[in-house]
């Protein structure tokens, strides 16, 4: 329909990655809980960012549909702001003379 | 204000009492068409949907109502003027004064129900504002609002009854209800109608158990006590059970209750005036005694009981407006209305003195004063009645015995006795005061002596007015000696006896109300206090403050409320089998579910803020695995941009004080109630699933995406096409966002 | 009549462009901001006028047919609500201008106010549910803006909680939406009224008609969902009291009427029960809170939600007398409420606080104030021949005739009360001497001599008057209004066609 | 034959993604972890990327695609840097055999800033 | 997939709730996100799944040539969500404006436009008044 | 934020996400895309550049408040909306001009496309307003 | 000003690219958008050299696609391998790179290749500080770092 067709290998090939990909989420989703510094958290949003980049790359070819690729590519561009974000709010909290926990928790 | 400014202004106000003068003209001009030809009745359509018209029937007992009010108002006019002289809003009084009138000459010439209740609740919102006239007193804020709100209670009653009368009977004229009357004494709803109206008027006309608010209400200035309080709004009560005799009375619950209450007013009024030293008390207390006397005769069935009650209605308005003036002149000339501060003033206000005797012989009911004649026809009423008379003869003697007394204290303790020094510099007062007692008190005399006239013209009419009956009426100076007479000169015996032991008595009653148990007065502020007491409780359970309150209340309320809903009336619980998903759906969903269950035990700012992206991110994932990239793309993008707005707020934040963590049963409360919504949100969603779909607005977007729409994204068409407007208020919102966010933060900056 | 309904819209939104262009010139802003609402006045009642002289009339959006596009209706109900809004709209601008110092011109007063308008007139003109949502949340952000304006402590605590209550109904709403929609697969109102009689699952339906009570019933203030009012009106300037008070209760009310009169009308028993219990317990509880207060404009704030009870009482009885009633209601309610509003905020100019114990003496020393005060005030009272007294009595009459005795107690007791709060402040701010602990403020004292603060509340106060003497030409528009109501396919096919 | 091709880009793709993932929750210390994460995800999902890109018929969709890669690996390395930068100078436990650290003396925040917020490091913020 | 969406949605909805109870702005907003994609997933599947190809007309078409998703909801959904995200970044603010003026972010401390009551005999619970 | 790698890195990113905000916005008719999501990727472009360089160079960059953005897009979207009504349609009806370039290669412009416009503005003109007002707050 | 055009022309062929219309049209839609795109950022470019020759690049790519694959494979053991057998530091290398192009070109492909990361560069951009995951030798480090990649893009640019 839209320009590209699956064969049944490409199929098990993508279904294999996009497990892959997810089993990769969930671990990173695990260093994302269990820090402990706030780097580490920011490292493993990073991380995610990109895998969801991967993900939606792979879906693309799952498909078939091209117009999946455009969200990827978005993603792509900017999913690394967020990042940047984070990362220069830890910088800051970095030089603040308040206690760590008290910066960091929800009270 | 100048004196000659105050002089110019006070013959303005002067010239304001050609306005009762002209009514008063005119309405006496009617009688004689009105007696020959019957009732007027002019109508104006008003609200016709509703049957409401500003109709009227200006019959006997309007016109009887008309003169009095017009008579009194002329009168009260004139001495108001002097009365108030140099008072700096004599203006308002003189507005408020005028419209009372003619509120009240609308009531008692409306013949539409409505259009009767606009006018009855106008004369309590302009006795509210009379009644207020020293706005500065607590004193008469207090009593202003008490009586607004007692006559307002009654007012609504009266509404609810007049409604519950139209409805049944569907109409709305009191002239038509008389047909009906028949079949609405016999109604269900007989007793409901007639106790509404009953509050209406009791409330109104100050009877027991309502009457406390009138002597309060004696805080207003004493032109404004002579005119509402006396003559005229209190009788709007009397008046309104002269009105609906010929449609609710005649049945026994009519007779006791009205006979029974009227009773009791009359002789506890009299009784508690004894017990007062006030003048305007006094007074005021005499007109509780009065007014109940005229209830218990409006609820007798006789042709002489309700011929009783008009004369004396009559007698009352003369002597009773004459007294409240000459008390004010009193306490205008002297600076003081109590009894013992008073004495010896006749040779000091010789007019004011002469008009004094006059009425208070009338009230006395001493023959060749008007007060003889409603004295006696009120015991031949009561004997004619055949339901209780005793009662009633007992109530009417016991209360003319109490009234004489009253009548004597008033003038030996004001007028008589030795004139006290601090008294001696004080002058009768102006023309324009006394004019009013005087000519009132000589109508009293005049009216005495020619009762038959009083009879034919006034009386009668007002009392065939609602009393059809082939009894004559007629008014006599004298019967021979009767039943009536006898019962008259026992009155003066008693009376006599009363006036001598009126010092004992005085000190015996003297305080009376504040040592009884329980008394209406304290219900009232009872009442009061009540409503601040669940205002208080309302603050304290609802409104306290409290946002965890609020947001479980309201969170609460509508999962009880949709849950009951809900699960009692669904058929077949949904078949709970999990689907058969591929390995990577089911790490995706687990995957978000451990983000949310991240979320929120965590503590941790950072992690709870990068879980929230990877719910979103999640459900991306999941919106384009079903075909929605659009909704995936604008996911992201916005989770994005929320991390990125976040991590900025986060950088102002100052640090964050951990507290104490809120209590475990509280946190219980809430995770059921959060449990329990999880459980019927799905609950409803799975409902809905299960019926099927119908997609024909999404086929016909499919169909004119294109073709019609120039736009291969159905999506996007839909967004900027077929539902455009949708589009066009949600970038209003995020416009309003954006100008509202703006202003909230530079607000601080700006300050 | 294309343009008829869309003005109300939009020409709101342009005046807020035209004026954030000019947001530099406060002066230019503000003769910007009053033609806005000049023209929106003009245009709403052009509609209320063609809308009574045709019957009503249906635009849709985008030429795309129902139930496809998104329907603008205007029935007699939304008219008369549009009128009114055009009228609060330009009195509240006209005040504003007096009222709004240059600091709030600067942070965007007056496009919000207008956007808050288009947002309101959005609402009542839409004859599609996703639309009325949208609408809501224009309604909703712009209040959100108005409410903080100023940036005051207690108006942002107080914005916090009528945020935070707030977006539960959005989430309710647009929960409600999507269930409702994934059983009719339809948006349009008239189309729901059709297709839900088709729905099989009547358990379903009625559970999904309860979530729309609760969204819908927190936005008009029901009982016991009414917090967020007396929690935050009392916190922004006095202008924007009044419209929020005059305007955004009410549109909760409208979606209430509107639903359940056209959509959820299958169980009635039910549904207009609850919404009977609800709206006495909410008549009872707003009354009786005012009690507790002693600031002007919350004991305001308590009575918006009585009688809101009153309103919701003439849906839930659903007899025409008592929609008629409703409609009589809104229409008095939104006049007197916003005006009582715009003159506690000239009480508030003169003596400084809205504290009543701190107030004192405008009966002695403004008595056209104190007029102006009084005919609002015994009007909300339902004191006769004031425009309150006519919707009282209608509601009162329409209980009786159903038997509804407890209702019509509820009514009546409830108006009593409101006297008692009403001769509150009058005793307390007007009657009472000015106290010792008073603190007027600077050059308050002119507030009563300034044309555009008091022009506004003369007018309204001269509406009243006028509905109160002459209620025959309002009830026979709110008639007009309940007939309409109760016959939803005279909606129906204006709107789908007669198909 | 394209099939295959791209079959085997997205499986070393995914494998290196995995590891990706498994190196941040295996690596002893931030800087470590970050190795794996910059370097395998990017090319993990520059992997797949490629993938797609011979898999994709028409020329605007492979340029597509390849233009992902390219975002992917500008932008990988910059964030590293800055979530490196970040934690290294707020002082993350480095690992234990870390044996040399040429840098410690330079970035000197957290001294400063224990001490004053004003003046509290060597890097100013950005106008 | 709609039967685990929906449980998912239940969980969503259940957590947002218990969040925003928490008396806390921050968590609260925390609910708010969750609340908001809950009901943005809820429309979703009450739209019904049935399909992976997104509801776009390809080159050459005129309409679409099989089974696409429903596009209503998906459009409904985007509404909701640029809504949504309006609402967010004003709350956002507002609640850190609140914070800063107010001096915490715990709702039972917010008590400046509703001081906590405290009943006076004349009904009158604030006699001094609170118009800072 | 003073960072040599992140601001020339940023020089070459923000250009790239304008250029693909603004073909996400002309494609989002036709393929995923479209004003409100062209304008959240523009807008992310800012933030960078924001974060990145300080506001002051992003306001130096943009020569006008951005609060005339969100003025610009809702005269665009109202106008776009009036076009049909001012030939009698209703509002919003779309009004469209096809233009045929070359042999047959059609191009339709409507006013469904200016609208989106005024989307893309007002969006990107709130994300600007609200992001710069925090930063500099 | 060159550079600008420079800037110009590729982004006009990256809109045409992703627009999927490689023509005249497309580029002259493309140059127009980067044009406003450039104009929007102009603040931005300061004076810098910026094109040079294309073989220089293409050897540079090869050479770091190279780099890449390689040394993840030795990440990738040590990951999945029990144990760790890394051996970090933090190393200081003197730049030759000049311009913030140059600069940010060593340092975003220094962090690319697996086992070095680009922490930060000094103030005086004559330092860029490198975590090192195997540091054996901290002179080799440098070395490899200057020689490879450095010069590479030295070339590639200038
Ligand atoms: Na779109
Ligand atoms: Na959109």
């Amino acid at each position: 329909m839209t320009g590209m067709e699956n064969s049944l290998l490409l199929k098990t090939a993508t279904q294999i990655t996009l497990v892959l990909l997810m089993m990769g989420l969930c671990l990173a989703f695990i260093r994302l809980v269990i820090g402990p510094d706030p780097a580490d958290r920011i490292v493993a949003l990073d991380l995610i960012s990109v895998l969801i980049v991967a993900i939606l790359g792979a879906l693309t070819v799952y498909s078939g549909e091209k117009a999946f690729l455009d969200v990827a590519i978005a993603y792509a561009l900017i999913a690394f702001l967020g990042t940047v974000a984070l990362a220069r709010f830890r910088e800051r909290l970095a030089r603040r003379p308040d206690k760590e926990e008290e910066r960091n928790y929800i009270p | 204000m100048n004196e000659t400014d105050n002089h110019r202004s006070d013959w303005i106000a002067r010239s304001t009492a050609l306005l009762p003068l002209l009514i008063f003209t005119g309405a006496a001009t009617l009688v004689m068409p009105v007696m020959s030809n019957g009732p007027m009745r002019p109508s104006l359509p008003w609200v016709p949907g509703l049957d409401i018209f500003l109709s009227f029937n200006i019959d006997g007992l309007s016109l009887l109502f008309i003169l009095i009010i017009s008579a009194v108002g002329f009168f009260v006019t004139l001495y108001s003027v002097n009365y108030l002289h140099g008072h700096h809003q004599t203006g308002r009084f003189f507005l408020f004064l005028h419209a009372f009138m003619l509120s009240m000459l609308g009531l008692v010439c409306a013949d539409n129900m409505m259009a009767l209740f606009v006018f009855w609740e106008l004369t309590t919102i302009f006795s509210y504002l009379l009644i207020g006239f020293e706005h500065e007193a607590a004193a008469s804020r207090h009593s202003a609002r008490q009586a607004l709100l007692v006559t307002g209670a009654g007012g609504l009653a009266l509404l609810a009854g007049f409604l519950l009368l139209q409805i049944i009977t569907g109409t709305a004229d009191i002239s038509g209800l008389a047909v009906h009357a028949d079949a609405l004494r016999s109604h269900p709803l007989y007793s409901a109608i007639f106790v509404l109206i009953i509050l209406g008027a009791f409330t109104k006309s100050a009877q027991f158990p309502f009457h406390f608010w009138l002597p309060n209400a004696m805080a207003a200035p004493t032109p404004i006590s002579a005119f509402l309080h006396s003559a005229t709004m209190v009788k709007g009560g009397i008046y309104l059970l002269a009105r609906f005799h010929p449609i609710l009375g005649g049945t026994a619950t009519w007779t006791a209750t009205l006979m029974i209450t009227g009773a009791i007013t009359a002789v506890g009024g009299a009784i508690l005036a004894m017990g007062q030293s006030d003048l305007k008390k006094i007074l005021a207390y005499t007109t509780i005694t009065a007014l109940g006397i005229m209830t218990m005769f409006l609820g007798g069935r006789a042709t002489p009981s309700l011929t009783a009650a008009m004369t004396f209605l009559l007698v009352h308005s003369l002597y009773k407006s004459g007294l409240f003036l000459m008390a004010g002149i009193v306490d205008h000339q002297t600076g003081t209305r109590q009894l013992e501060n008073l004495g010896g003033l006749c040779t000091r206000m010789p007019f004011t003195a002469c008009s004094a005797v006059a009425a208070c012989l009338s009230m006395a009911g001493f023959p060749l004063f008007f007060g003889f004649i409603g004295k006696e026809i009120m015991y031949k009423g009561a004997l004619a009645e055949t339901m209780c008379p005793h009662l009633a003869v007992s109530a009417a003697v016991l209360a003319n015995a109490l009234m004489t007394a009253v009548g004597g204290i008033l003038i030996v303790r004001v007028f008589w006795g030795r004139p006290r020094p601090e008294l001696s510099a004080v002058k009768e007062a102006s023309g324009f005061m006394w004019v009013g007692p005087v000519v009132l008190g000589g109508i009293g005399i005049v009216f005495g002596i020619i009762p038959e006239w009083v009879g034919k013209w006034l009386v009668e009419p007002a009392v065939r007015a609602f009393h059809q009956s082939p009894y004559k009426i007629k008014l006599e100076l004298y019967h021979g000696i009767n039943m009536p007479l006898l019962l008259s000169v026992l009155t003066f015996i008693l009376g006599g006896c009363f006036y001598l032991a009126h010092r004992p008595l005085f000190r015996l009653l003297r305080g009376t109300v504040e040592r009884l148990p329980i008394t209406s007065g304290r219900a009232y502020d009872g009442c009061i206090a009540g409503v601040a007491w669940l205002g208080h409780l309302q603050a304290r359970l609802l409104q306290n403050g409290s946002l965890h309150r609020y947001l479980f209340i309201v969170m609460a309320t509508f999962v009880v409320v949709t849950g009951y809903t809900w699960f009692t009336r669904i058929d077949i619980p949904p078949a709970l089998s999990l689907p058969m998903l591929p390995i990577r759906e089911w790490l995706l969903i687990a995957l978000i579910t451990a983000a949310v269950i991240t979320v929120l035990l965590t503590r941790v700012l950072l992690l709870a803020i990068c879980a929230l992206g990877v719910i979103g991110a999640g459900l991306a994932i999941v919106f384009l695995s079903y075909g929605a990239p659009d909704v995936a793309l604008t996911q992201l993008l916005v989770e994005t941009l929320t991390v990125v707005i976040v991590s900025i707020i986060l950088l102002k934040l100052p640090a964050l004080k951990r507290t104490a963590p809120p209590k475990h049963l509280k946190r219980l409360m809430d995770g059921i109630l959060a449990g329990a919504a999880g459980i019927l949100v799905t609950s409803l969603l799975l409902a809905v699933l299960a019926i099927e779909p119908d997609l024909s607005l999404t086929a016909f977007f499919e169909q004119n995406s294109y073709l019609a729409a120039h736009g291969k994204n159905i999506v996007n068409v839909i967004l900027v096409d077929f539902r455009s407007l949708d589009t066009m208020g949600e970038i209003i919102v995020v416009a309003a966002a954006g100008l509202a966010g703006f202003a909230l933060i530079h607000q601080k900056r700006g300050q | 009549m294309n343009w008829l309904l869309i003005s109300p819209i939009i020409i709101p939104f342009l005046a807020a462009a035209v004026c954030l262009l000019c947001r530099h010139n406060p002066g230019r802003h503000k003769i910007l901001s009053l033609a806005g609402a000049v023209l929106h006045f003009g245009a709403c009642t052009a509609l209320l006028v063609y809308t009574t002289r045709n019957g009503m009339i249906a635009m849709q959006a985008g030429n795309w047919p129902a139930p496809f596009g998104i329907t603008l209706v205007a029935d007699h109900l939304s008219a008369i609500l549009v009128a009114v809004t055009g009228i609060l709209g330009l009195s509240v601008v006209t005040y504003s201008t007096a009222d709004i110092d240059d600091p709030l011109i600067y942070a965007g007063y007056h496009p919000v106010v207008h956007i808050l308008l288009g947002g309101i007139c959005g609402a009542f003109l839409t004859g599609d549910l996703f639309n009325l949502y949208v609408w809501f949340e224009v309604m909703l952000i712009a209040s959100f803006g108005l409410l903080i304006l100023g940036g005051e402590t207690r108006q942002l605590d107080g914005g916090v909680k009528y945020v935070m209550l707030n977006l539960l109904s959005t989430l309710l709403f647009i929960a409600g939406l999507g269930l409702l929609y994934g059983m009719t697969g339809t948006l349009n109102m008239a189309d729901l009224h059709g297709v839900v009689q088709a729905v099989p699952d009547k358990a379903l339906l009625t559970a999904v008609a309860v979530v729309f009570m609760a969204a819908f019933g927190i936005k008009a203030g029901l009982f016991p969902l009414f917090f967020w009012l007396p929690a935050s009106y009392h916190t922004p300037p006095a202008a924007v009291s009044a419209i929020l008070a005059g305007l955004l209760t009410k549109v909760g009310v409208y979606a209430l009427i509107r639903m359940f009169t056209l959509v959820f009308t299958f169980n009635i028993a039910y549904t207009h029960g609850l919404l009977l219990v609800a709206a006495i317990a909410t008549m009872v509880t707003g009354v009786v809170g005012a009690a507790a207060y002693y600031e002007f404009r919350r004991i305001l704030s308590f009575h918006i939600i009585s009688q809101v009870g009153y309103m919701v009482l003439g849906l839930a009885l659903f007899t025409p007398l008592a929609i008629t009633g409703a409609v009589f209601y809104l229409l008095h309610h939104m006049i007197v409420k916003a005006n009582l509003f715009l003159i506690s905020g000239v009480c508030q100019r003169i003596g400084g606080t809205m504290e009543l114990d701190r107030l004192g003496g405008f009966y002695r020393h403004h008595g056209f104030l104190a007029f102006l005060f009084f005919i609002p005030a015994f009007s909300l009272a339902g004191f006769p021949p004031l425009s309150g007294f006519w919707a009282k009595m209608i509601l009162i009459r329409a209980s009786l005739e159903i038997n509804a005795w407890i209702a019509a107690g509820a009514a009546a007791v409830v108006g009593l009360l409101t006297v008692y709060s009403m001769t509150k402040i009058w005793g307390e701010a007007f009657w009472k001497p000015v106290p010792e602990n008073a603190a007027p403020s600077e050059g308050g004292i002119r507030a009563t001599a300034d044309m555009r603060l008091m022009l506004p509340i003369a007018v309204l106060v001269a509406i009243t008057i006028v509905i109160g003497l002459m209620p025959a030409p309002f009830f026979a528009l709110a008639e007009r209004a309940a007939h309409e109501l109760l016959h939803p396919e005279i909606y129906v096919t204006t709107v789908l066609g007669g198909v | 034959m394209t099939d295959i091709i791209t079959a085997l880009l997205l499986i070393a793709g995914g494998i290196f993604a995995f590891v990706a993932s498994l190196g941040i929750v295996r690596l002893p210390d931030t800087l470590i972890r970050m190795h794996a994460a910059t370097k395998a995800g990017a090319l993990g999902s520059g992997l797949i990327f490629l993938g797609l890109a011979f898999f994709a018929k028409d020329p605007g969709t492979t340029l597509r695609a390849l233009a992902a890669v390219f975002f992917l690996l500008l932008t990988a390395p910059v964030a590293a840097h800055l979530i490196g930068r970040a934690a290294y100078c707020s002082r993350v436990n480095l690992w234990h055999k870390t044996w040399i650290d040429e840098f410690a003396d330079v970035c000197d925040w957290c001294q400063t800033a224990s001490t004053d917020e004003t003046d509290e490091c060597r890097l100013k913020d950005g106008e | 997939m709609e039967f685990v969406l929906a449980l998912l949605c239940g969980l969503m909805t259940a957590a947002s709730i218990y969040l925003m109870l928490s008396g806390n702005t921050i968590r609260y907003i925390f609910g708010l996100v969750i609340a908001t994609n809950a009901v943005n997933l809820l429309i979703f599947v009450a739209g019904r799944l049935f399909s992976i190809r997104p509801p776009l007309i390809p080159e050459g078409a005129e309409v679409p040539p099989e089974t696409v998703a429903n596009a209503l909801p998906q459009a409904l959904i985007l509404t909701a969500i640029v809504i949504g995200f309006a609402l967010l970044s004003f709350v956002f603010i507002l609640f850190y404006r609140a914070y800063q003026a107010t001096g915490t972010v715990e709702t039972e401390k917010m008590r400046i436009a509703e001081p906590a009551y405290d009943a006076h005999p004349t009904g009158n619970p604030h006699p001094e008044g609170n118009n800072a | 934020m003073q960072s040599l790698i992140l601001r020339s890195s940023t020089r070459l990113l923000v250009s790239l996400i304008l250029v693909f905000s603004i073909y996400l916005l002309i494609r989002g008719h036709q393929s995923p895309g479209g004003g409100f999501s062209g304008a959240l990727v523009a807008g992310t472009a800012f933030a960078l550049y924001a974060i990145a360089e300080g506001t002051a160079s992003v306001r130096r960059a943009l020569r006008f408040d951005p609060r005339n953005l969100i003025v610009i897009g809702m005269l665009l979207a109202l106008v776009s909306g009036l076009t049909g009504s001012i030939a009698g349609q209703p509002f919003l009806t779309g009004v469209w001009w096809t233009f045929t370039i070359g042999h047959d290669y059609e191009i339709a412009l409507g006013t469904p496309l200016f609208f989106d416009i005024g989307v893309y503005l007002i969006v990107l003109g709130t994300i600007l307003t609200l992001i710069l007002a925090l930063e500099e707050s | 000003m060159s550079n600008l055009f420079v800037l110009n022309i590729f982004l006009a062929v990256g809109f045409s690219v992703i627009l999927g219309q490689f023509n005249l049209s497309g580029l002259t839609a493309g140059f127009i958008v980067g044009y406003l795109a450039l104009w929007v950022t102009r603040p931005l470019y300061g004076p810098n050299t910026y094109f040079s020759r294309v073989g220089k690049v293409l050897q540079l790519v090869f050479y770091f696609i190279r780099e890449l694959l390689i040394s993840n494979l030795r990440v990738l053991w040590d990951v999945i391998t029990p144990g760790h057998i890394s051996k970090p530091g933090v190393i200081a290398v003197p730049l030759d790179a000049k311009s913030d192009f140059e600069i940010m070109m060593v340092a975003n492909l220094v962090s690319l290749t697996p086992g070095t990361l680009s922490l930060d560069v000094s103030d005086d951009r004559k330092t860029l500080y490198v975590h090192v995951m195997f540091l054996d030798d901290v002179e080799t480090a440098r070395r490899d770092i200057k020689q490879g990649i450095e010069k590479k893009v030295l070339e590639a640019l200038r």
